[in-house]
């Protein structure tokens, strides 16, 4: 069963192509990674995919629903959820609030509920808190659930970010490079822990990373991004032997 | 009400309490467009204008009662929010802090040339139906509201967009939606606020409600702490009482003013409780029980 | 975040919160032992902010007087004291101060404020307190309606506007007219309407209407629009500053023209700022003049210079005069009590003021008598052009 | 009509476009409205009056305006914003800008007066006629002078080891500093710079308008500000470009539309072009990287 289907997307910024007739199609409930060199698009895939950018061409399919052009908050709200490359947390926020505000999307009451207390807001209320704490306790920062956001360790905060994307619901979650700035225990950590939550949850998960080892690990299949174009995909087996890989992106180093 | 409390408290502190009061009301209102959503607006006195004119006619010419007076006010400085509030789909920072001088010009240039406002000669015989006790009342309805407001879901996702738009949206909050309502929510309370000025003061004129006056209620929120309510409401006793106190230094007490903003801000550039909520001092006075 | 920090700031400022209040409070307590041996007037005005040129010369005619009195017996024998805040020409400020006088210094009446909006709001509180408030330079519309605490000794635009008029159109020949208006000024935007239909009623034409506004330097584009509509001469309704400006404007474009306006143009910077400009060239109506003056104005001016060691303006003289009139109706009606000398006060005739006699009609509206127009002439100012003596209405 | 206009219109713009120059500076660099900026643009008029009024040359009154305004505006970034920087909001720096606004302006009303005070007519005013338009020979000479100061400026920016700083600091501050670019000199040198400008357009409106006062400042700021604005504000050329629309339309409005809606109508003009163009007429478009 596809989750997610991208049809020949390209995008352009004043006039450099970033993305290239890229096809993509991924399965659900499976960790996929996509990789490539700097400025090869990978970002850029996920801003489309989350709407924050309208592909100049091509279609984006989620379950079988065409969303290119959908604002960003819908597309959250269908249950594409994310992280971010450079960490967006709400810094000056509690640990807690941030994995609460998480739980936007699948709440509803709305100004009124809130300002009078209605009880559906006050039931939202009670669910939201649970859950962000039981989130907290999964992720390992219930401890810390009262302190400010940017206090935080780095690699906590990332931890956190998956929280938050977790707390939507999503059926598809993409990660922005994960790992990067942690210590290879905490890679380590995080590979169980992205394991896990595809397990538990069932989820599918998308992931951009620059470590090779934790890519090769962790992913069922691979796609393979270079100046905007897709050269390869498939599983990491596949991939690593893959000529074209070696020569333009592995070549160097292996 | 007000004669009984009137037999324990000088006319004069009577006055200042009241006046301390609506500016609580229209700071609370600008906190949550600027302190809470992270939207700078300097043309609060616009809205508190819109309030106060609209609500001094509606006595004066139809002679409604009070509380439908300072409504209306309310509702049609909300109306002009929401339309400002436009704006912020396109535009951020200091861009739409031109707009919002910008609007609040217009609106006093408009009042300048308003026949039935009486343009520049100002709006007068407006009843004094203000009093201590209405005052007060509706600033802890506003306390309770907003407190209610900015800990539900829909004020964290105020603060999120504050802190980090993108990331809000990834979240699943409509930000547009959202800073509209910041923004119509807080002209009402700027309205309201109007409205009460305009009935406590007899008096009413457009140069009342010039550039001077939204940053003097900007101050208000950015000293007491930015997103914090007992922040601005702190904010709005201090800098209504500063010029009080400061009456004893006389023509230098502007001088003052001015050299406490910057030593304030260098001292404590987050505002005096700057992110401290009601409800975060809840759970760590908790939790040390 | 370091929330015991946060917490003792808190505690420390509601401390003195409630310090503060309760020193209020304290104040209010004590009773009014000292009322008895000084009686207390409040000035009304504004020492600093963009009115201050009013308020100024206003406190220094007032101090005058005071003095005066004091070294005299005072009023009923008693030391008469003066409370001189800044209300900085604001509604809020004023409405604060006069409460401040009312409650805390309790003032038998307030005297001020140079501006008709700012003293309205101050009337209202002095009218609900039942405290005389008697406005030396308020000159337009709904001032005394407020109530019967309310008095004035201004001379009236409803009754200079027309006389003005008339000379212009029926003694000068000047028929066809152009109207500014300041704007964001509320002495002129009320002005100019009485100007307008004073205009109409002596068969006038009006060329040009265009607005300026207070505080601006830039007038380029209404002197160009005044060059081509060719008036025979300009009626200006705003303050002198403009009015100086706006001459200044005219001359760099070659454009000769006279400017005609109310007591607003009253001021020594008409003069300083307008230099060559302004000569001869501005003309306008007010009550006072230093120009051949009566005896009582001579007296006045003499103690004037020998005390600031400068000219007298039209505010000195009324705030002066307002003095020395509820000083005489204190003590004919041998009492400080406001609801009883009020009544006195209003049965005022033929006052002999420094600032030209003074009547109280039976609405409490003062008539004064002549208006004298003034104008720039040489080092002299103001230079007396004409008296026009007014009838009562 | 609409000639004379138009250039009375252009003198009243090169004043906003001094002004707007040390906001659209300051604000590229650090991205902080400088709010006391109308208030150096006062003190320059002053400055220049005092030393005029003492017998001064004009052109070095001009220059020593000029100079005064420089340590003025360093000294007040040294006070009042430095001590800021990097460690709170921008917000708490802008009410900071405003509290050195407030004081400087009382200060002056304090030592001056609140009155209107005249500036002498230095330089003498004669109108002389192309076709049928009246020019008079101090716009001419005040236009002059504003496009000498723009010129320089430009050059400055654009040719010296101080103005490769400036550009390097509008781009990244802090890869600046990693560049080894002494960050808080480049910041001072800007305020200088800016301050500089500003006291010129204060000292020409001086002598143009034949007046000064301590509150002129608070206007004029504004309305540079949204000079600034409008043409992109941290765009030099903009600025330029964005105080003389501005002055042209305000002048055009009293001329054709109505005199009354003067400032409406420049604000509204303003949200206006921010609608269809929110960066501003000079400004870029910076896509935020996300």
């Amino acid at each position: 069963m596809i989750i997610l289907e991208m049809d020949k997307i390209s995008q352009e910024f004043g006039g450099l192509r970033a993305l290239d007739n890229v096809s993509l199609k991924i399965n659900e409930q499976e960790i996929f990674g996509i990789i490539g060199p700097n400025g090869a698009g990978k970002t850029t895939l996920f801003n489309i995919i989350t709407g924050i950018y309208v592909p100049i061409e091509g279609d984006l399919l989620f379950k079988g629903q065409r969303i290119n052009g959908t604002a960003p908050y819908d597309i959250a709200r269908m249950g594409i959820a994310r992280t971010f490359q450079n960490i967006r947390l709400f810094d000056k926020l509690s640990v807690l609030d941030n994995v609460r505000i998480g739980c936007h999307g699948v709440t509803h009451s709305g100004f009124w509920a809130s300002v009078l207390g209605l009880p559906i807001s006050r039931k939202e209320e009670v669910f939201i808190l649970d859950r962000a704490e039981k989130l907290l306790q999964l992720i390992g920062l219930y401890e810390k659930r009262y302190e400010y956001a940017n206090n935080l360790a780095y690699g906590e905060q990332r931890r956190l970010e998956i929280a938050r994307a977790l707390a939507l619901e999503p059926s598809l979650v993409l990660l922005d490079e994960p790992g990067a700035g942690m210590n290879p225990q905490e890679k380590e950590e995080l590979m169980k822990l992205i394991r896990q939550i595809r397990d538990d949850l069932h989820l599918t998960i998308v992931l951009v990373e620059h470590d090779m080892n934790l890519v090769m690990n962790i992913c069922e299949r691979i796609a393979v991004l270079n100046y905007g174009r897709k050269i390869a995909d498939g599983t990491p087996a596949k991939v690593k032997n893959d000529p074209q890989v070696i020569q333009s992106y592995l070549g160097a180093g292996a | 009400m007000d004669a009984f409390i009137a037999q324990y408290i000088d006319a004069y502190y009577l006055r200042i309490m009241i006046f301390i009061g609506i500016n609580i009301i229209m700071a609370l209102g600008l906190n949550l467009i600027t302190g809470v959503t992270g939207q700078l607006s300097m043309g609060h006195a616009g809205f508190m204008s819109l309030g106060a004119y609209t609500a001094a006619i509606i006595s004066l010419h139809y002679d409604a009662p009070f509380f439908l007076a300072i409504l209306a006010g309310a509702a049609m400085a909300a109306s002009f929010g929401f339309i400002i509030g436009i704006p912020t789909l396109r535009l951020d920072g200091d861009d739409l802090a031109m707009v919002t001088i910008g609007f609040a010009e217009i609106i006093r240039v408009f009042f300048l040339n308003f026949e039935p406002g009486g343009k520049a000669v100002g709006l007068s015989g407006i009843p004094q139906y203000t009093d201590f006790a209405t005052v007060w009342l509706i600033v802890i309805v506003v306390i309770i509201l907003n407190a209610k407001l900015l800990y539900s879901r829909v004020g964290r996702s105020l603060f999120a967009i504050r802190e980090n738009e993108i990331a809000a949206q990834s979240c699943g909050i409509n930000t547009t939606r959202m800073k509209i309502l910041a923004f119509t929510v807080g002209s009402f309370l700027g309205g309201l606020g109007g409205g009460l000025y305009a009935h406590y003061m007899y008096y009413i004129n457009p140069q009342d409600f010039g550039f001077m006056k939204s940053i003097e209620i900007l101050n208000m929120v950015v000293l007491g702490g930015m997103g914090s309510i007992p922040g601005t409401v702190l904010g709005a006793v201090i800098l209504t009482l500063a010029p009080e106190m400061l009456r004893i230094v006389a023509e230098y007490r502007l001088l003052f003013y001015g050299g406490m903003l910057v030593i304030l801000m260098i001292f404590r550039p987050n505002g005096l409780l700057g992110d401290v909520r009601i409800y975060d001092l809840k759970k760590r006075w908790g939790k040390k029980r | 975040m370091n929330f015991k920090r946060n917490k003792k700031v808190v505690l420390i400022l509601c401390a003195l919160m409630i310090f503060s209040l309760l020193a209020g409070c304290g104040g209010n307590a004590a009773p009014d032992k000292a009322a008895g041996d000084t009686i207390k007037l409040g000035f009304l005005g504004a020492k600093t902010g963009s009115v201050a040129n009013y308020g100024i010369p206003g406190e220094k005619g007032m101090k005058m007087a005071i003095d005066e009195l004091n070294a005299g017996k005072g009023i009923l024998g008693k030391k008469v004291e003066g409370i001189y805040e800044d209300n900085k020409g604001e509604s809020s400020e004023i409405a604060n101060i006069t409460t401040k006088y009312i409650t805390k210094d309790k003032v038998v009446a307030l005297v001020g404020d140079p501006c008709t909006g700012l003293t309205k709001v101050a009337a209202d509180i002095a009218q609900e307190n039942k405290v005389v408030i008697f406005s030396a330079g308020a000159t337009g519309a709904d001032v005394v309606e407020i109530g019967d605490y309310v008095f004035r000794n201004t001379l009236l635009d409803t009754v200079a506007a027309p006389a003005v008029v008339d000379w212009m159109i029926n003694k000068k020949g000047w028929k066809n007219l152009a109207v500014i208006t300041s704007g964001n000024n509320g002495y002129s935007t009320a002005l100019t309407p009485i100007f307008k239909q004073a205009i109409a009623e002596k068969g006038g034409q009006i060329v040009l209407e265009d607005t300026v506004n207070d505080g601006e330097t830039d007038f380029t584009a209404q002197v160009t629009k005044l060059k081509n509509a060719k008036p025979d001469a300009l009626v200006f309704t705003g303050y002198y500053t403009e009015a100086a400006l706006i001459m200044n404007e005219a001359k760099k474009k070659n454009l000769d023209i006279v400017l005609v306006g109310g007591d607003g143009l009253y001021g020594q910077d008409l003069a300083k700022l307008g230099g060559e400009a302004v000569q001869e060239k501005v003309i306008f109506y007010a009550g006072f003049s230093t120009d051949q003056p009566s005896p009582e104005t001579a007296k006045f001016l003499e103690a004037y210079r020998a005390k600031y060691q400068e000219e007298p303006d039209m505010f000195s003289a009324q705030f002066y005069d307002a003095i020395m009139i509820l000083a005489q109706a204190m003590e004919t009606a041998k009492s400080t009590d406001p609801s009883v000398f009020k009544n006195e006060l209003a049965n005022l005739k033929d006052y002999p003021g420094v600032s030209g006699v003074t009547t109280f009609g039976a609405d409490r509206e003062p008539i004064k008598s002549p208006v004298c127009l003034l104008t720039v002439k040489g080092d002299k100012f103001p230079a007396l052009l004409e008296k026009i003596p007014v009838q009562a209405k | 009509m609409f000639w004379e206009q138009l250039i009375n219109g252009l003198t009243l713009g090169s004043s906003y476009a001094l002004i707007a120059l040390g906001y659209t500076m300051v604000y590229g660099i650090v991205q902080l409205i400088n709010f006391a900026h109308g208030e150096i643009y006062m003190f320059g008029a002053f400055a220049g009056l005092f030393l005029v009024l003492s017998g001064v040359n004009v052109f070095i009154a001009l220059l020593g305006a000029m100079v005064f305004c420089m340590l003025l505006g360093m000294l007040v970034e040294r006070i009042a914003y430095r001590p800021l920087r990097g460690k709170s909001s921008r917000l708490s720096a802008l009410i900071s800008a405003i509290g050195v606004s407030i004081f400087l302006s009382t200060l002056m009303a304090l030592y001056r007066g609140t009155n209107t005070t005249r500036y002498p007519e230095i330089i003498g005013n004669s109108t002389f006629s192309v076709g049928s338009i009246q020019i008079s020979s101090l716009q001419v000479i005040i236009l002059l002078v504003s496009a000498l100061l723009m010129v320089g400026l430009q050059l400055l920016i654009q040719k010296t080891r101080i103005g490769k700083a400036m550009r390097a600091c509008s781009q990244d501050l802090e890869a600046s500093s990693l560049m080894g670019i002494n960050v808080n000199r480049v910041i001072s040198a800007t305020f200088a710079i800016g301050s500089a400008l500003a006291a010129a357009g204060g000292m020409m409106v001086g002598i143009y308008y034949n007046a000064v006062w301590p509150y002129m400042g608070t206007m004029a700021g504004l309305k540079a500000f949204a000079a600034a604005v409008l043409g992109g504000i941290g765009s030099v050329p903009g600025a330029m470009i964005g105080g003389l629309s501005l002055g042209v339309m305000e002048i055009m409005g009293v001329a054709y539309l109505s005199s009354s809606y003067k400032d409406a109508i420049a604000f509204a003009i303003l949200i206006l072009v921010l609608f269809i163009r929110p960066q501003g007429i000079m400004g870029q478009k910076i896509s935020k990287k996300v």
